[in-house]
C-alpha cells in the first residue's frame, strides 16, 4: 500500500521534473557563465585548470562553505560519538607482519600522492579535496593495518585549524591589499602551466588540502575509536 | 567603511581557532562567541546607516556579479545580521554556565558556524552559495541537537537529519534545473532571466527550491521534525533553533519567492499554507504538556503567522511579517532561555513540575511571563506592534476573504493564549511540590534574558526604532527591479 | 494638571509600590495608600476642564491622544476613589497573606490602566490600555489558587477573544477612516454605510459586552468574582466590567451618534432593540440565578450580571432619561456593589475565608459596622428610596413605562423582585438568625476595613438623597451627546410626566418611620431573646444543630432550578472540551515515524506539481 | 530510441534519485534510509554533471596553452559537484554516527520502533 502511495507521488514529481527538463536539452552547451570561465579563466585566475580556477576563485566563498562544513562534520561527529564513556581498552590482535610492514612502506608513498595532488590541483585533475582524501587514506590504512597506532588527537586539531585560518587569513589579506575585494588574487599570476603560477590558488589548495586531510582522518579516528 | 564580508569572515575564522585558543587555555573558548557576535554586532549596527541608504554589494574575490559570488548587504540582509548577532551574543553568554557537559569547546565551534551559516544565508547574492550557507546552517543544528547525547536527543537529531537531507537534495535539484534552464547562479542574474522561460519549466524548480527551504522554515507538511528537534537540544541552541534558524529558513523561501522568481500567483497559496501551519501549530502546543514541546509548536504557529504577513505581499504586510519575526526571534529566545534553567532546576520538561517556579525562581519566572505576553501580542510588548501591522495589513487588503482569514489568526492567538496563560498560571499560582527554597538562575543566565525583556519592551513601546529599516527592507523585498539593478548595475 | 503626567504618576506609583515593598511592607503600604489618594486628588482637580492633546507619536506613526471631558472624568472618579478604598480594605485583608507585593503592584495597575481606558483620546490608547487591564486582571483573579486557577483562565480567554474582536474592530476603523483619534472618527463617521457601522459595532460590542457580562456573554463573571480577593472582586464588579459599560457609551453616543444608533435595522430587528432585549435577558435570568447561589461572592457576581442588565438597558434605549439613569446606575452600582463585596470581604477576612451562606449567620452584633454597610448596600441594591439605586432606577423605570415598552418594563421590575430576594438572603444569612458556634470569638474588623465601608455605606445615602449632586455631571454628559437637558434640581428632576423630589420623600420616609416606631413601642410584646435561644416543641434545641439559613428559599428553589440552568456556560465548557480533544487529535499527525515524515514532503512537492499541471493555477 | 540516447543521462540520474526517494519513503531500517539518502545523493550529483555537459567535450582543463577552448564542457557544474560531494559526505558521517549512537541507545535500528518524540 505504502509502497503504491510512493510510487505514484514518485511518478508525479517525475513528471514534474520531466517537464521542466525538456527545456535543459541534453549536451547542449547552454551557458553563458561556463563560456566566460573557459575564455576569461586562464588570464584572470592564471590557472590551467578551469575546474580549480572555478572552485578556488570564482566561486571561492562555496569552497569556504564548503571546508566548513567539512569541519563541522568533524566536530559533530566527534560531539555526538564521544559523548559516550570510554570502554575499557580491548586488547588489540595485532596485524600480520606483511600487512605491518606492506602498510608502513605505502604509507608515504600515499602521503607523498596526497600532496602531489593538492599542489597540483591548478594544472592537473585534482586539487586540494581530492589530495586531503588520498592523505585521510593513508592514515586509513595506517589505522587499519599497524593497529593500536594512533594519530595525535592534538595534531589534527591544530592543522585543522591552521589549515583554516590560513585559508581565511588569505582571504583577508585579498581584502587588505588586492583590491579590496575578499578572497582576490593578490599574488602574481605567473606562467601558465607552471607549478609557481594561479597566485593563491596552490596556497589555498594546499591549506584546504591539510585541511581535509586533517579532518577526514579526525573522522576515521574517532569511527575506528568507535569500533574498538 | 567596513565589509559586510567581515560579519561571516571573522566568526569562521574565530571558530577555526578555537581548537588553538584551547591550546592556550580552556576557559578562553567559551569567551570566543561572545567576542564575535559582538564584533559582528558593530558591525551591522555600523552598516545599517549606509545600507539603509544604498546596498552595498560585494565581490568577493573581485569578479563582477554574474561571475563571481558576491554579498549583498541590503536592509533585509544587514537586518537579520544584527538579529543573529544580538541573539547569538545573548546565547552566547547564557551559555558560559548553562553548558556543563559534554565538550564545551565542540559546542562553541558548532554553535559559531550555526550562526555564521544563517548569515551567510541571509547576505549571500547567489542561490548555489545559499545552499552552502544553508547546509553550514543546517548540519551544525544537527550536530547540535544531539550534543547531549541523550535518547532524545539522538533521536530527533536523526530524523531532523534526514528530513533536512531530503529537504536538501531536492533543493539541489531545484538549483541545478534552474542552472540548466538560465545558465546562471547569481540571483539576480536569474530574477532577470527568469520570464524568459515557460511558466511551467520554472514552477517545477520553484516547488523543489520552496520545499527544500521549507523544510527549514517549517512550513506546515514539512515541519515534522521542529517539535522534536527544538524540544530535545539544548536549551540554548532551541533558542537559536526556534529564534534564528527557521527565521532565516523563511527568509531564504521569502528571497526565493519574492526576487528571484517574482511570481504573485502562489502567494495566494502561501497564504493558505501560512494560515495551515498557524492553527495546526497552535492547536499541536495547545495540548502539550512538555514544556519545550509547547514552545517548539508555539513557533510553528508563529512561522505560521509570519509566512502569511509575508504571502500578502503588500508593503505594510511585509513590514509587518518582518516585525512579527523579529519578535518572534526576542520573545522565543528568551522563553528558551527562561525555561532551560527552570526545567534544569525542577529536572523535569513537564509543565506540571514548574510549577510554583515563580516562588523559586521569581526572576526567571517574570522573564518567562513577559516572553508569552509578548508572543501572545500583548501590549506593551513588542508582539503587539507586530501582530498590529499584520492584521492592519490584512484589513488593508479589503477583501472579505482576508478578513476571515485574520480572523482565523487571532483565533489562533486566543488558543495561543490560553497555552501560555496556563503556563504563568501553572509559575504562579500552583503550589509546587519539592522544596520552595529560592534558587534563582545565575547571572550569566539572568543578563541575557533581562536584555531580552528590555529588548521587548523598549521595542514595544517605541516601535519606531525599528519601523525605518522594516520598511526599506520591506521594499527591498517587493522591488525586485531595484534589486536586481544594484546587483548587476 | 497634565493627564501623561497623571497616568505616569499612576503606571509608575504601581511599579514603585513593587520595589518598595522589597523593602519593606510599611513602606510599600503606605505609599500605595498614598498613591490612590493622590490620584482622587488629582482628578477631582480635573472637574470640569476638557483637555485633548497627543502625548506620544511612536507608535508606527499613530499619534496617542489623551483627552478629558465630563463622561471620563465621571468614570475617573469612580475608578480613582473605589480604587483607593479598596487599596485601604487591602491593608488589612492582604496583610499577611504571601506575594502581597505581587498584589499591590496589580491593584494599582489596573487602577491605572483602567484610567488609561476612560482618558484615552483614541483607540490605539485605548486598546492598549484596555489590554493591560486584562491581563492584569487575569494575574490578580489568580492570586487566590485553587479554584481561582480555572477562573481566571476563563477570564482571560474570553477577554482574549474579546480584545481580538476589538483589534480587528480597532484597525479596520483605521484602515476606513485613517485615523484613530475619538473625535475625528466621530466627525466622519455619518459618512459610513450603516453595513460597515453595525460590523465594526458588533465586533466592539463582543468586546465590550464581553467585559460587561451581558448575556450570552457572561459566563466568565461569577466564578471569576468570587475567586478573586475581596478588595479586587470590588473594583472587578463595580469599576472594571463597567469599562464595558464605557465602551458601550463611547461607541454609541460618542462615535456613531445617536441618530445613527438608532437607524441600524428597523422595528424588532433593530439594533438598538436587541441590545435593549439582551439588557432585559441579562436583568431577567442572571438575577433569579443570583437567588439560588450559596456562595455569598457568587450571589454578588450574578447580580453583578443583573444590574450590568440595567445600565445596558437604560443607555441603549437612548433616551435622555434612560441614558442619564443608565450612566447613574453605573455610578451608584459602583458604590453599592463595591460596598458589599468589601462587605462580605470583611466577613470572609474574619471568619478565615468562610463565603458560604449556609453555614454563617448571626453575626450582626459581631460586626456591627459590616452589617450596616450591608444593610444600606442592599437597601441600594434593591432600589429603596432615599438611596442611591432607586434614583438611577427610577429614571429608568420612568422611561421604559414613557416609551411604552412592556416588555422591558417587566422585565426591569420582576428583576427588582428577585433582586429583593437575593438581597435579603444575603443580609440574613450572614448577619441574622442564629450565630453558629464557631464564630462566637469573632473579632470586629479592624479600621482599615470599616473606613471603606463607612464611606460608601455614607455616599449611597448622600446620593439617595442629594441625588443632583452626580445628576449635574450625568445631565452635562448627555447635553454634550446631545440628548435634550434634564432640569436637575439638588433634590431630584423636575419634568412634566412625574418629577422626582427626595426632601418629600425624606419627609414622607421619615413621618412614616417615626410613627411606626411610636405604634411599635407603644404595642411591644414580644420578648427578646438571645441569638442562641431556640425552642422547638418547647424543647431547648441544642446549638449547631437546627440552623435555618440552609436552603433559605426551598419552595422557590425548586420552582425555578429547572429553568435557570445555565446553558451557556454549559456550551461554553463543551465548546472548550471539543476544542481539546480537536487539538489532540490535530497532533497526531506527527506520528513519530520518520517515514511519514518524508511521505509529507514527497506528498508536498508532489501535490504542488499535480495542481500546477493539471489546471496550471501557477 | 532517439529519446532514450539523448536522455540516457537525465533517465539515469533521476532514476537514482527516485529509487533513492523510493527507498527512503518504504524501508524502516535506518541503515537502510541512510543508504537510500546516499543514493539520492549520489543521482543529485550525476544530474549537475549532466546538466554541465556538452557533446563530444572535453575536461576544462588547458594542459597545453596552445590548444584552443573548442568543446569543453561547462566547468561550473563540476564545482558544484565539487561541493555537493563534500556535503553529501558531511551529511552522511554524521548520519552514520548517529546512527551508531541510536543504536546504543534503543538496540533497535528499525524507525518503526523508535517513535519516542512525537505528538
Amino acid at each position: 500500500m505504502k509502497s503504491i502511495i510512493s510510487l505514484i507521488l514518485l511518478s508525479v514529481i517525475a513528471l514534474g521534473i520531466a517537464i521542466s527538463l525538456d527545456k535543459i536539452p541534453f549536451g547542449v552547451p547552454k551557458t553563458k557563465i561556463g563560456d566566460y570561465y573557459i575564455d576569461k579563466g586562464r588570464e584572470e585566475t592564471g590557472a590551467a585548470n578551469i575546474v580549480t580556477s572555478v572552485v578556488v576563485n570564482y566561486r571561492c566563498f562555496d569552497t569556504l562553505g564548503e571546508v566548513t562544513i567539512l569541519f563541522i562534520a568533524a566536530i559533530g561527529l566527534g560531539a555526538v560519538l564521544a559523548t559516550r564513556r570510554k570502554k575499557e581498552k580491548r586488547e588489540i590482535e595485532p596485524a600480520s607482519l606483511v600487512l605491518y610492514a606492506g602498510c608502513r612502506f605505502l604509507f608515504p608513498l600515499i602521503l607523498l600522492f596526497g600532496a602531489y595532488i593538492s599542489i597540483h590541483g591548478h594544472l592537473t585533475p585534482g586539487g586540494g579535496f581530492q589530495g586531503g582524501v588520498v592523505v585521510a587514506s593513508a592514515f586509513l590504512l595506517a589505522y587499519l593495518g599497524c593497529r593500536g597506532r594512533r594519530v595525535s588527537e592534538t595534531g589534527i586539531k591544530t592543522v585543522e585549524s591552521l589549515g583554516g585560518l590560513v585559508f581565511i587569513v588569505v582571504g583577508l589579506v585579498g581584502l587588505a591589499v588586492g583590491g579590496h575585494y575578499f578572497l582576490s588574487n593578490f599574488l602574481s599570476k605567473g606562467e601558465l602551466n607552471s607549478l609557481f603560477s594561479a597566485g593563491v590558488i596552490p596556497i589555498i589548495y594546499i591549506a584546504i588540502g591539510l585541511k581535509v586531510g586533517s579532518e577526514l582522518t579526525g573522522v576515521i579516528d574517532h569511527l575506528v575509536e568507535e569500533s574498538e | 567603511m567596513v565589509s559586510p564580508v567581515l560579519l561571516i569572515v571573522v566568526p569562521l575564522g574565530l571558530a577555526f581557532a578555537i581548537p588553538l585558543f584551547g591550546f592556550i587555555s580552556k576557559r578562553i573558548v567559551k569567551y570566543i562567541p561572545i567576542a564575535a557576535f559582538a564584533f559582528n554586532l558593530a558591525v551591522a549596527l555600523l552598516l545599517i546607516p549606509e545600507v539603509l541608504k544604498h546596498p552595498i554589494v560585494v565581490r568577493i574575490g573581485g569578479f563582477p556579479p554574474p561571475f563571481g559570488i558576491n554579498l549583498v548587504a541590503g536592509p533585509v540582509g544587514v537586518l537579520f545580521s544584527v538579529l543573529i548577532a544580538v541573539a547569538g551574543l545573548l546565547v552566547a553568554i547564557y551559555a558560559l554556565t548553562y553548558i556543563k557537559e559534554g565538550s564545551k569547546e565542540k559546542y562553541h565551534m558548532l554553535y559559531l558556524l550555526l550562526l555564521t551559516g544563517a548569515t551567510g544565508v541571509v547576505l549571500t547574492g547567489d542561490i548555489f552559495n545559499l545552499f552552502v550557507f544553508f547546509e553550514i546552517l543546517c548540519i551544525s543544528s544537527y550536530a547540535l541537537v544531539a550534543y547531549i547525547g541523550d535518547r532524545a536527543g539522538i533521536e530527533s537529531a536523526i530524523k531532523y537529519l534526514i528530513q533536512g537531507a531530503v529537504g536538501s537534495s531536492f533543493l539541489l535539484i531545484g538549483i541545478g534545473l534552474l542552472y540548466g534552464l538560465f545558465g546562471t547562479l547569481n540571483m539576480a542574474d536569474l530574477a532577470q532571466h527568469i520570464e524568459s522561460a515557460s511558466p511551467i519549466s520554472v514552477f517545477v524548480p520553484m516547488v523543489l527550491i520552496i520545499t527544500g527551504l521549507g523544510i527549514e522554515a517549517a512550513i506546515f507538511p514539512l515541519n515534522a521534525w521542529l517539535p522534536d528537534a527544538h524540544s530535545s537540544a539544548p536549551s540554548s541552541i532551541s533558542a537559536i533553533l526556534s529564534g534564528i534558524a527557521i527565521e532565516v529558513g523563511l527568509y531564504a523561501v521569502v528571497r526565493v519567492i519574492f526576487t528571484i522568481f517574482g511570481v504573485s500567483s502562489i502567494f495566494m497559496f502561501l497564504v493558505f499554507l501560512g494560515i495551515l501551519t498557524l492553527l495546526i501549530g497552535e492547536m499541536c502546543a495547545f495540548s502539550q504538556k512538555n514544556i519545550k514541546r509547547m514552545l517548539a509548536y508555539s513557533s510553528i504557529g508563529q512561522i505560521g503567522l509570519i509566512v502569511f504577513a509575508m504571502a500578502m505581499a503588500t508593503s505594510l504586510a511585509v513590514t509587518g511579517g518582518l516585525f512579527q519575526l523579529v519578535s518572534h526571534t526576542l520573545g522565543k529566545s528568551l522563553l528558551f532561555l527562561a525555561v532551560g534553567y527552570m526545567i534544569y532546576r525542577s529536572g523535569s520538561m513537564e509543565i506540571s513540575s514548574l510549577e510554583g517556579m515563580g516562588k523559586r525562581m521569581p526572576l526567571t519566572s517574570l522573564a518567562f511571563t513577559i516572553g508569552a505576553f509578548s508572543i501572545v501580542g500583548l501590549p506593551p510588548f513588542v508582539g503587539f506592534p507586530s501582530k498590529f501591522l499584520i492584521v492592519q495589513a490584512a484589513l488593508a487588503k479589503e477583501a472579505v476573504l482576508f478578513t476571515g482569514l485574520i480572523g482565523l489568526v487571532l483565533l489562533g492567538t486566543v488558543i495561543e493564549g490560553a497555552y501560555f496563560f496556563r503556563v504563568v498560571q501553572a509559575l504562579y499560582f500552583k503550589k509546587g511540590n519539592g522544596d520552595s527554597e529560592r534558587n534563582e538562575a545565575p547571572v550569566t543566565g539572568l543578563i541575557p534574558m533581562f536584555i531580552f525583556v528590555t529588548l521587548i519592551i523598549v521595542i514595544g513601546i517605541y516601535p519606531k526604532l525599528l519601523t525605518d529599516v522594516l520598511n526599506s527592507a520591506a521594499s527591498e523585498f517587493l522591488n525586485r527591479i531595484d534589486y536586481i539593478r544594484s546587483v548587476i548595475g | 494638571m497634565s493627564l501623561e503626567f497623571l497616568l505616569a504618576i499612576a503606571f509608575g506609583g504601581s511599579l514603585f509600590t513593587y520595589v518598595l515593598g522589597k523593602i519593606s511592607s510599611k513602606l510599600r503600604e503606605s505609599f500605595a495608600v498614598l498613591i490612590s489618594l493622590t490620584l482622587v486628588v488629582m482628578i477631582v482637580c480635573l472637574y470640569g476642564k476638557t483637555i485633548e492633546k497627543s502625548f506620544y507619536f511612536g507608535f508606527l506613526g499613530l499619534p496617542l491622544i489623551l483627552r478629558t471631558n465630563m463622561l471620563s472624568w465621571l468614570f475617573a472618579i469612580a475608578i480613582s476613589v473605589l480604587g483607593s478604598l479598596s487599596v485601604i480594605f487591602s491593608l488589612s485583608y492582604i496583610k499577611n497573606r504571601e506575594r502581597a507585593d505581587f498584589y499591590y503592584l496589580m491593584l494599582l495597575l489596573i487602577n491605572a490602566a483602567m484610567l488609561g481606558i476612560v482618558l484615552s483620546g483614541d483607540l490605539l490608547s485605548f486598546f492598549i490600555f484596555w489590554e493591560i487591564m486584562s491581563w492584569s486582571t487575569f494575574l490578580l483573579i489568580s492570586y487566590n489558587r485553587g479554584a481561582a486557577l480555572a477562573a481566571g483562565m476563563k477570564y482571560i480567554i474570553m477577554s482574549t477573544v474579546g480584545s481580538m474582536a476589538m483589534l480587528i474592530g480597532v484597525i479596520s476603523i483605521y484602515t476606513t477612516y485613517g485615523t484613530l483619534n475619538i473625535s475625528e472618527i466621530a466627525a466622519s463617521s455619518n459618512l459610513a454605510s450603516s453595513g460597515y457601522i453595525l460590523s465594526i459595532l458588533i465586533l466592539f460590542f463582543t468586546a465590550f459586552g464581553i467585559k460587561n457580562a451581558i448575556l450570552p456573554f457572561h459566563s466568565w463573571l461569577p466564578s471569576a468574582h468570587a475567586e478573586a480577593p475581596s478588595p479586587f472582586s470590588s473594583i472587578l464588579s463595580g469599576i472594571l466590567i463597567k469599562m464595558g459599560t464605557y465602551g458601550f457609551i463611547l461607541f454609541i453616543y460618542v462615535i456613531v451618534g445617536l441618530n445613527k444608533f438608532l437607524n441600524l435595522g428597523h422595528g424588532v430587528l433593530s439594533f438598538r432593540y436587541i441590545l435593549c432585549i439582551l439588557g432585559a435577558l441579562t436583568i431577567l435570568i442572571p438575577t433569579f440565578i443570583a437567588v439560588l447561589q450559596d456562595d455569598a461572592k457568587k450571589l454578588l457576581a450574578w447580580s453583578t450580571i443583573g444590574q450590568a442588565g440595567y445600565i445596558i438597558l437604560g443607555i441603549a434605549f437612548g433616551t435622555s432619561v434612560s441614558v442619564a439613569g443608565g450612566i447613574f446606575h453605573f455610578f451608584n452600582h459602583a458604590v453599592f456593589k463595591g460596598l458589599l463585596f468589601l462587605v462580605v470581604g470583611a466577613v470572609e477576612y474574619r471568619t478565615n475565608g468562610i463565603r458560604d451562606l449556609n453555614s454563617l449567620g448571626g453575626l450582626i452584633k459581631k460586626m456591627p459596622i459590616a452589617f450596616i454597610g450591608a444593610l444600606i448596600g442592599i437597601c441600594g441594591l434593591i432600589g429603596l428610596p432615599l438611596t442611591n439605586g432607586f434614583v438611577s432606577k427610577w429614571l429608568i423605570y420612568k422611561t421604559l413605562i414613557l416609551e411604552q415598552s412592556p416588555f422591558l418594563a417587566f422585565a426591569a421590575l420582576f428583576g427588582t423582585w428577585g433582586t429583593i430576594l437575593y438581597s435579603y438572603k444575603l443580609i440574613h444569612n450572614i448577619f441574622l438568625g442564629q450565630l453558629p458556634e464557631k464564630y462566637r470569638d469573632i473579632q470586629k474588623s479592624p479600621f482599615s476595613m470599616q473606613l471603606p465601608i463607612i464611606v460608601l455605606s455614607f455616599a449611597i445615602l448622600l446620593f439617595g438623597i442629594l441625588p443632583g449632586i452626580p445628576l449635574k455631571v450625568i445631565n452635562a454628559i448627555g447635553v454634550s451627546f446631545g440628548l435634550e437637558s434634564l432640569s436637575v434640581t439638588l433634590w431630584g428632576i423636575a419634568s412634566e410626566t412625574g418629577a422626582l423630589n427626595t426632601i418629600n420623600l425624606f419627609v414622607a420616609i421619615l413621618v412614616g418611620c417615626i410613627v411606626v416606631a411610636f405604634i411599635f413601642k407603644a404595642g411591644q410584646k414580644a420578648i427578646s431573646v438571645g441569638q442562641e435561644d431556640n425552642y422547638a416543641a418547647g424543647a431547648a434545641i441544642p446549638k449547631d444543630k437546627y440552623h435555618y439559613t440552609v436552603d433559605f428559599y426551598n419552595p422557590l428553589y425548586r420552582m425555578i432550578t429547572p429553568y435557570l440552568k445555565d446553558f451557556i456556560d454549559a456550551f461554553y465548557m463543551k465548546l472548550a472540551g471539543w476544542t481539546q480533544n480537536l487539538c489532540s487529535g490535530v497532533r497526531r499527525i506527527y506520528t513519530g515515524y520518520v517515514g511519514h515524515y518524508v511521505m509529507y514532503i514527497v506528498l508536498f512537492v508532489a501535490l504542488l506539481i499535480f495542481i500546477q499541471v493539471k489546471w496550471s493555477l501557477w | 530510441m532517439t529519446f532514450l540516447h539523448d536522455y540516457i543521462y537525465y533517465i539515469g540520474a533521476f532514476g537514482l534519485i527516485f529509487i533513492g526517494l523510493f527507498i527512503m519513503l518504504v524501508k524502516h531500517n535506518l541503515i537502510k534510509v541512510i543508504i537510500g539518502l546516499s543514493i539520492l545523493e549520489t543521482g543529485v550529483n550525476l544530474f549537475l554533471i549532466a546538466v554541465g555537459y556538452i557533446s563530444k567535450g572535453t575536461a576544462p582543463i588547458f594542459s597545453n596553452s596552445a590548444v584552443e577552448s573548442e568543446r569543453m564542457v561547462d566547468p561550473v557544474p563540476q564545482a558544484l559537484v565539487l561541493t555537493a560531494i563534500v556535503i553529501g559526505v558531511a551529511v552522511l558521517a554524521l548520519a552514520l554516527s548517529l546512527a551508531i549512537r541510536l543504536y546504543h541507545h534503543y538496540g533497535v535500528l528499525d524507525l518503526r520502533k523508535i517513535k519516542e518524540q512525537r505528538w
